[in-house]
């Protein structure tokens, strides 16, 4: 564990960038713990006679068309996003690693039919589908998290299939099988932790992915519901601006949502040049 | 002024884009015949009588059908033209003689269709048949004149063509100006009927077979329609303009880039804001035309509790903060509804409802309701008009919230919005309704009639209102006739179970040079009286 | 071995060392070797796997991966300092007049490009053909090293070729522009027993036709002494020990020589003399390495072995111990 | 023989891709038949018309007669454009496919370079420099990046022509041949158009090469460091061959490999963006349609378009592993 720990430290002195990574993630999961506190305004409440209004020191971000802090709603913001890109990745995460051990364990008709499933999400085009999810199900947040999570599943179940596969007559399953040990218990108390670390640095890299899924439906109008306060939607909403000079409606929800997902890739560079130091990718 | 800035910064760019025009080349200058013009959505249908055809497919047909009679023409109060509903003009009909159960017309001898063909009484026999016999908008459109079966129409001879009268109706002679009496090419489509498909529906969907003042040259849906002038034209005055391309830009942003930098000619369904800004910028002329018979409204369903409650009503009314949605979602672009000091002594409709913004007046109206505490309900509108009503929706969202209502929001998708509308289970929603023909009873009808029509989007049921309507459709005395109207829009204010808030505008910008822009009831471009000087 | 053309040897190296920065410390894989080689000799670099003998067969052919460092030393072959050559220089030795052997034939080849290829790169690169010879010239080899149907195998991909297959085509690059030096680095490696008997023999053969000095790297003491004259045995980035095969198997100085002899089937009397050696190599990222690194294995170790410079001691003819209480 | 062999593989999982498409667009909300009815009909109507559409009969009918028109590739007709949803679908796929090739290409011309430079010198601020500017693209969202890029090129700077989809509204397209403006403009000759065509390409081929930088970098560096660390690699250096052989006929031919097989990561992230893309730049392509039709929930569009990029998709990957077989001759004698 010490020596995880060192070789960790000695990752992020290494790699400045990593280490930049893991404060920025901390400084977004501030903003979703405390959003509303930290927020300078009421990020709900309009105020039409400053509509419109470019940064300044009273709204470092400008204000939007009925004049609510911009800055603020971003703040508020982050919570959702965040909330949508954990959720749907910890339902992937969850379901599809469960599916990816029991196939690559059991193998026979459990992995065919796991084998298919994946195969047929996967032949979709990853947004694509997410689009048809959420058309299909309905336009809310619960369906965006689940057309997410589905989206994600075949990754974590391809791992741990491959994964368990490979372990399933390693030595240490082996003993626990002599031990008497359940089936399933031996799954989840010896298979699963030990591919738990590789599994982490996909978790970094889907959440990254997961925002910018999320943001992208809610930008073709697949989002949540005004006057709820969205990264994707607050772009939507400011491209129309562009045009006519109010740059920073579109502009500043677009550069965060876009530091907290090159935050959560960078995140997963780093851990996995902790858990993996010898794939370099 | 930021926004000034930026303007002068993107004509600075226009201007320096000399430099770089000889990579882009601004082509627009050197096209004095053809005018370009925009829009969000295109049409889904040539033919204004086929199922479900859309607005831009109105535009379509107007423009390249010709109707027996159309309106004449007038001055608005900004001295741009606007159809004149009080006198019916001469199109395809050079004359008529309006007896008094039938009307019989004298068409014109010269009048060709687009392949040649005289236009002759057994067309418009065809066309008025057709919209008779296929269902649907057409064959309810014609109802409303009272135009309801084939056998009304009568081919005199080639150039004298008869309606007779199932009864008077003043509605007759207008309902023959709207975009659906179009006259079509019958030779033509019948050589495209099937036994399955009589009426040539499906040809006439994307083939135009008519003999207006253009003809579809390109059609590629979606995406573009390309008209080219019908030199024989005889209806009228042979247009200015040679060549309309009308592209569909669903981007409001593209649009008003592209008609600021020059590269268009006209752009409609433009955002307000846009448009207050274009305006006050008077490098492109915008025409805004009050939309008649048109309302921007919140409506709430009586059958719904507690909104089956007056005094609940009455308190969402008062609690509307109706002067900041005026400034920040409509930038000015509709006539206020709100806030009339007395009594209605007028039968103009649209008009003013006597309410105000008044938060405490609302939270007595609702401790008064025994709601006290307010409640909680759920306010739609429709995406397709997300522009204005999302921010109208958030601020009124806002504002209830003041008084104890808490409102979830409900952002429906087109078409879906319709399906959801026509269950009548939504209890607050945000509308807007435009009527073609303009007339208090004939928008009461639809919209507050206890026969509880689609657009009675409240369910509201009152056999008063329903007495005075009914009385004043077919109303001949005039003094009646304007003591039934104000009648049923004092019950109308005083139940309000709909709650008026704008009267929207038609907004239009072109270039300068552009002329001849004419408002029509139906709110789409008439190219023929269009010019570039 | 009075020949005036042997007064020079091909190869010396001089106090050769080198290091490797790892994220967990500097390991001194190889610690200041010494070893000569003439011309036409056969000499083994032999013992355990990460005792540095690779490392100092790709130092000479200047293939070190990045994370290497030479510290201190020279590499003279044919008169020329290789450690201060340009790489330009280097490149022109390499293949012609320098060439290795591989263990694990069918990963050294390039798993992609037809062997005949592989081989017509090599001729075309030292320049001895034109484009056009170049494959006839390839099959040439391939029929030199004895592949039957040389024509067809020469479009092959390795992974359509036997391993023994792939050493053959290995062996036929290596001596596609007939070089003085070859190092043979563990060429048996990962082949059954009677295709590595084949395989050496063929080594043997070759290098004895064209008069080349054969460097065998392996860590089979029997298989140095079947093909070799003189054998170096390292331990831990030392050379322990350099001799004649035949003196070194009568007499070994060192005591790891000893138990290295006792180790190996063929030389050891009886099966209790088949003894394995204590212990393990040491850690050669230790700071605290002893400047004897074998006298933590050692039976006779004593505390002078842990701090007093190590003795380089000749022995007799061509023969050098680097211990302090030798055999 | 091979072509069919694998095309053989991909067929249960097409026939999951129909199924699952059905059952997504079953479940669209929306009621064509309420809005073919029109806005004065009277709930019989709406039923008649339900019922001719074939919208009240079970599920499993309604999965037979999908198939029978399938079959026919009938994919319904468009309610916003009116127009039968295959014609549509197959009239604007060169829209999309001419940009997406473009933007592949441009891809590739960035990103192998930079992941072969990055793995020449591993821990060089050339690898941190590819490494944070590819990750920085992948995080940009598309929408974004695309509207970024049109604000500073056309509203700012106006070096771009206005974001108004293929042509500007006075060019006329080239003579169709292939449907892709760049070819049939240079197969007419006319260097106008394709240089206007081209102008109208940059920004939003840009946009999409900068999302699918990074998988490509990175797996040209991992690629190619694994190549280049590899014992074929140390042969090739032993055997004096000059540096550039090895970099390229014997390192980058074997990373070449890895990069293939991602590909089909790339269009997989490429036919997602596109949607945005599309709708950022007016771009009369397949992903506009269906946001157009997703907006208006008008489903035989969204049906059709799910469905084709589905099998585009399959197609994509068809076509990848059949050049992973040029490429590989271990892959193409297995088969």
């Amino acid at each position: 564990m010490t020596a995880t720990l060192r070789h960790a430290g000695y990752v992020v002195r290494e790699n400045p960038v990593t280490a930049f990574a893991f404060a920025l993630f901390f400084l977004f999961a501030l903003c979703a713990a405390l959003g509303p506190v930290l927020a300078p305004y009421d990020p709900f409440a309009s105020d039409t006679a400053e509509a419109l209004t470019g940064p300044s020191a009273a709204h470092w971000f400008g204000t939007d068309q009925l004049g609510r802090d911009i800055l603020s709603r971003i703040v508020v913001a982050t919570r959702l996003d965040l909330g949508i890109a954990v959720t749907s990745v910890a339902l992937a995460f969850g379901f599809g690693t469960l599916a990816g051990l029991g196939a690559g364990y059991y193998g026979g008709w459990i992995d065919g039919i796991v084998g298919r499933g994946v195969d047929t999400i996967m032949a979709f085009p990853l947004f694509v589908l997410a689009m048809g999810i959420v058309a299909a199900l309905g336009n809310n947040v619960a369906n965006i998290v689940y057309a997410t999570a589905i989206i994600n599943l075949p990754i974590y179940a391809r791992l741990a299939r491959a994964e368990a596969n490979v372990r399933r007559s390693a030595g240490f399953v082996e003993a626990a099988r002599l031990c008497g040990n359940s089936e399933a218990r031996i799954v989840l108390g010896q298979l699963l932790p030990n591919i738990m670390p590789l599994m982490m640095v996909q978790v970094s890299l889907t959440l990254g992915y997961a925002i910018l899924n999320a943001a992208g439906l809610s930008f073709i109008g697949l989002g949540v519901r005004p006057p709820t306060a969205e990264w994707g939607i607050m772009v939507a909403e400011g491209a129309s601006f562009i045009v006519s000079g109010e740059w920073w409606v579109a502009f500043f929800p677009g550069i965060v949502l876009m530091a907290a997902v090159f935050c959560f890739n960078l995140m997963g560079d780093g851990l996995r040049d902790i858990v993996d130091p010898q794939r370099r990718t | 002024m930021r926004r000034r800035d930026f303007l002068k910064r993107t004509a600075a760019a226009a201007g320096t884009a000399a430099t770089a025009s000889y990579v882009f080349p601004a082509r627009a200058q050197s096209h004095k015949d053809t005018l370009l013009t925009l829009s969000e959505g295109g049409p889904n249908n040539l033919d204004v009588m086929g199922v479900g055809t859309n607005r831009p497919g109105y535009e379509a047909s107007w423009n390249t059908y010709d109707r027996l009679v159309t309106y004449g023409v007038k001055k608005d109060a900004d001295g741009n033209d606007h159809y004149d509903s009080a006198k019916i003009a001469p199109e395809l009909a050079e004359s008529w003689d309006l007896g008094d159960m039938s009307v019989t017309f004298k068409l014109r001898k010269d009048a060709k269709f687009h392949d040649g063909t005289p236009v002759t009484a057994k067309d418009v026999k065809w066309s008025f048949d057709r919209a008779m016999t296929i269902g649907g908008a057409p064959t309810f459109q014609f109802a409303a004149g009272s135009m309801q079966k084939p056998e009304q129409f009568v081919t005199v001879d080639d150039y004298t063509f008869r309606i007779d009268f199932l009864r008077k109706d003043k509605l007759t002679m207008p309902d023959l100006t709207v975009p659906s009496a179009v006259v079509i090419n019958s030779e033509l489509a019948k050589k495209h009927a099937t036994d399955k498909d009589p009426w040539a529906m499906d040809w006439l969907k994307n083939n135009e077979a008519g003999g207006g003042a253009f003809r579809v040259e390109k059609w590629t849906p979606g995406q573009e329609l390309i008209y080219q002038r019908f030199d024989e034209w005889k209806s009228g005055p042979v247009p200015k303009i040679q060549r309309v391309i009308w592209r569909i830009v669903p981007s409001a942003g593209n649009r008003r880039a592209l008609i600021e930098r020059g590269d268009a000619d006209i752009s409609v369904d433009l955002p307000p804001k846009d448009v207050a800004e274009m305006a006050n910028d008077k490098k492109l002329t915008v025409v805004g035309s009050l939309i008649e018979s048109a309302l921007i409204y919140l409506s709430m369903n009586v059958k719904i509790p507690p909104f089956d409650n007056v005094k609940v009503r009455q308190a969402v009314a008062y609690a509307i903060p109706y002067q900041k949605i005026m400034d920040a979602a409509m930038f000015g672009r509709g006539k206020p509804m709100f806030g009339s000091p007395g009594e209605v002594t007028t039968t103009e409709w649209p008009q003013p409802t006597p309410y105000v913004t008044d938060l405490a007046k609302a939270k007595q109206l609702l401790a008064e309701a025994g709601l006290p505490g307010g409640f909680e309900t759920t306010l739609s509108f429709d995406l397709g008009y997300a522009v204005t009503q999302e921010p109208l929706c958030v601020l009124v969202q806002e504002s209830l919230a003041q008084i104890g209502i808490k409102v979830t929001l409900n952002k429906v998708p087109g078409a879906n919005w319709r399906a959801e509308f026509s269950k009548k289970t939504l209890p607050l929603l945000a509308n807007v309704f435009g009527a073609w023909l303009d007339f208090p009873e004939y928008f009461f009808y639809w919209n507050y009639h206890g026969q509880n029509s689609l657009f009675n989007d409240m369910s509201y049921q009152n056999p008063a209102m329903d007495k005075l309507i009914d009385a004043a459709r077919f109303e001949t005395d005039p003094k009646k006739y304007d003591e039934e109207v104000e009648g049923f829009i004092t019950i109308a204010f005083d139940d309000v179970p709909r709650i008026p808030l704008f009267q929207p505008w038609l907004d239009v910008a072109m270039q300068k040079n552009v002329t001849g822009y004419r408002y029509w009831f139906h709110r789409q471009l008439d190219y023929r009286q269009l010019a570039k000087t | 071995m009075m020949d005036t053309d042997n007064a020079v040897p091909l190869l010396a190296v001089e106090d050769l060392g080198i290091e490797f920065r790892t994220r967990s410390g500097t390991v001194r894989a190889v610690d200041g070797i010494r070893f000569e080689l003439r011309r036409g000799e056969t000499m083994a670099l032999v013992g355990e796997s990460g005792s540095g003998k690779s490392v100092t067969a790709y130092a000479i052919m200047g293939i070190l991966d990045g994370a290497a460092r030479i510290t201190s030393g020279t590499i003279v072959f044919g008169g020329l300092e290789l450690l201060q050559a340009s790489e330009r220089a280097i490149a022109e030795i390499r293949g012609r007049e320098l060439a290795i052997i591989f263990q694990n034939p069918r990963t050294a080849l390039n798993p992609i490009r037809p062997v005949g290829k592989q081989i017509a790169d090599i001729l075309l690169r030292h320049g001895n053909v034109t484009a056009a010879q170049a494959p006839s010239r390839a099959i040439e080899m391939l029929a030199k090293v004895r592949i039957p149907d040389p024509e067809r195998r020469a479009r092959s991909y390795p992974f359509e070729l036997s391993g023994g297959m792939c050493q053959r085509v290995m062996i036929a690059m290596a001596l596609a522009c007939e070089p003085q030096l070859l190092i043979a680095d563990e060429p048996t490696t990962g082949l059954d027993i009677t295709t590595q008997a084949v395989i050496m023999d063929l080594i043997a053969e070759l290098a004895a036709s064209q008069k080349m000095a054969t460097l065998l790297i392996t860590h089979d003491l029997g298989l140095a002494s079947e093909y070799c004259d003189h054998i170096a045995v390292m331990h831990a980035g030392h050379i322990v020990e350099t001799a004649p095969t035949v003196a070194l198997f009568a007499a070994p100085h060192h005591p790891y020589t000893a138990k290295l002899i006792a180790a190996t089937p063929g030389g050891a009397p009886n099966l209790e003399a088949l003894a394995a050696i204590p212990g393990a190599l040491p850690d050669l990222r230790r700071v605290d390495l002893p400047l004897c690194r074998y006298s933590e294995r050692c039976e006779r170790a004593a505390p002078a072995c842990l701090d007093r410079p190590l003795p380089r001691r000749a022995v007799g003819e061509g023969r050098g111990v680097a211990c302090h209480f030798p055999l | 023989m091979i072509v069919l062999r694998r095309l053989a593989t991909a067929l249960p999982v097409i026939a999951g891709v129909i199924v699952v498409t059905f059952l997504l667009t079953r479940a669209l909300p929306g009621d064509p038949a309420v809005y073919f009815a029109g806005p004065a009909a009277t709930s019989q109507a709406i039923e008649e018309i339900r019922h001719r559409l074939g919208f009240d009969r079970t599920l499993p009918v309604q999965f037979l007669d999908y198939l029978q028109r399938l079959a026919h590739g009938d994919l319904g007709t468009s309610l916003t454009t009116g127009q039968p949803v295959t014609t549509e679908l197959l009239t604007r796929l060169p829209a999309s496919a001419e940009l997406m090739l473009l933007a592949l290409c441009l891809s590739i011309a960035i990103a192998v370079p930079l992941g072969i430079a990055a793995a020449m010198r591993p821990g060089s601020p050339v690898d941190h420099a590819c490494r944070v500017v590819t990750t920085a693209g992948v995080s940009l969202p598309t929408f974004f990046t695309g509207l970024l890029l049109v604000y500073v090129f056309y509203y700012l700077l106006g070096v771009a022509p206005a974001p108004l989809g293929r042509l500007d509204v006075f060019d006329s397209a080239p003579p169709q041949h292939s449907g892709f403006y760049l070819i049939d403009s240079l197969l007419a000759g006319d260097f106008e158009t394709f240089r206007a065509a081209l102008g109208q390409l940059v920004l939003p081929a840009a946009t999409m090469a900068i999302f699918t930088l990074a998988p490509l970098a990175r797996i040209t560096r991992a690629a190619m460091l694994g190549a280049l660390g590899s014992e074929f690699i140390r042969t090739a250096r032993a055997s004096g061959l000059a540096r550039h052989r090895i970099v390229f006929v014997y390192a980058f031919r074997n990373a070449v490999l890895p990069v293939i097989t991602t590909l089909g990561m790339v269009f997989s992230f490429m036919l997602g963006a596109n949607v945005l893309v599309e709708k950022v730049f007016a771009w009369p392509g397949l992903g506009s349609y269906a946001v157009e039709a997703l907006i208006a929930s008008d489903y035989a569009p969204v049906q059709g378009f799910v469905l084709m990029m589905a099998l585009l998709y399959v197609l994509l990957n068809l076509v990848i592993d059949l050049v992973y077989g040029l490429v590989d001759p271990r892959v193409r004698l297995e088969a």
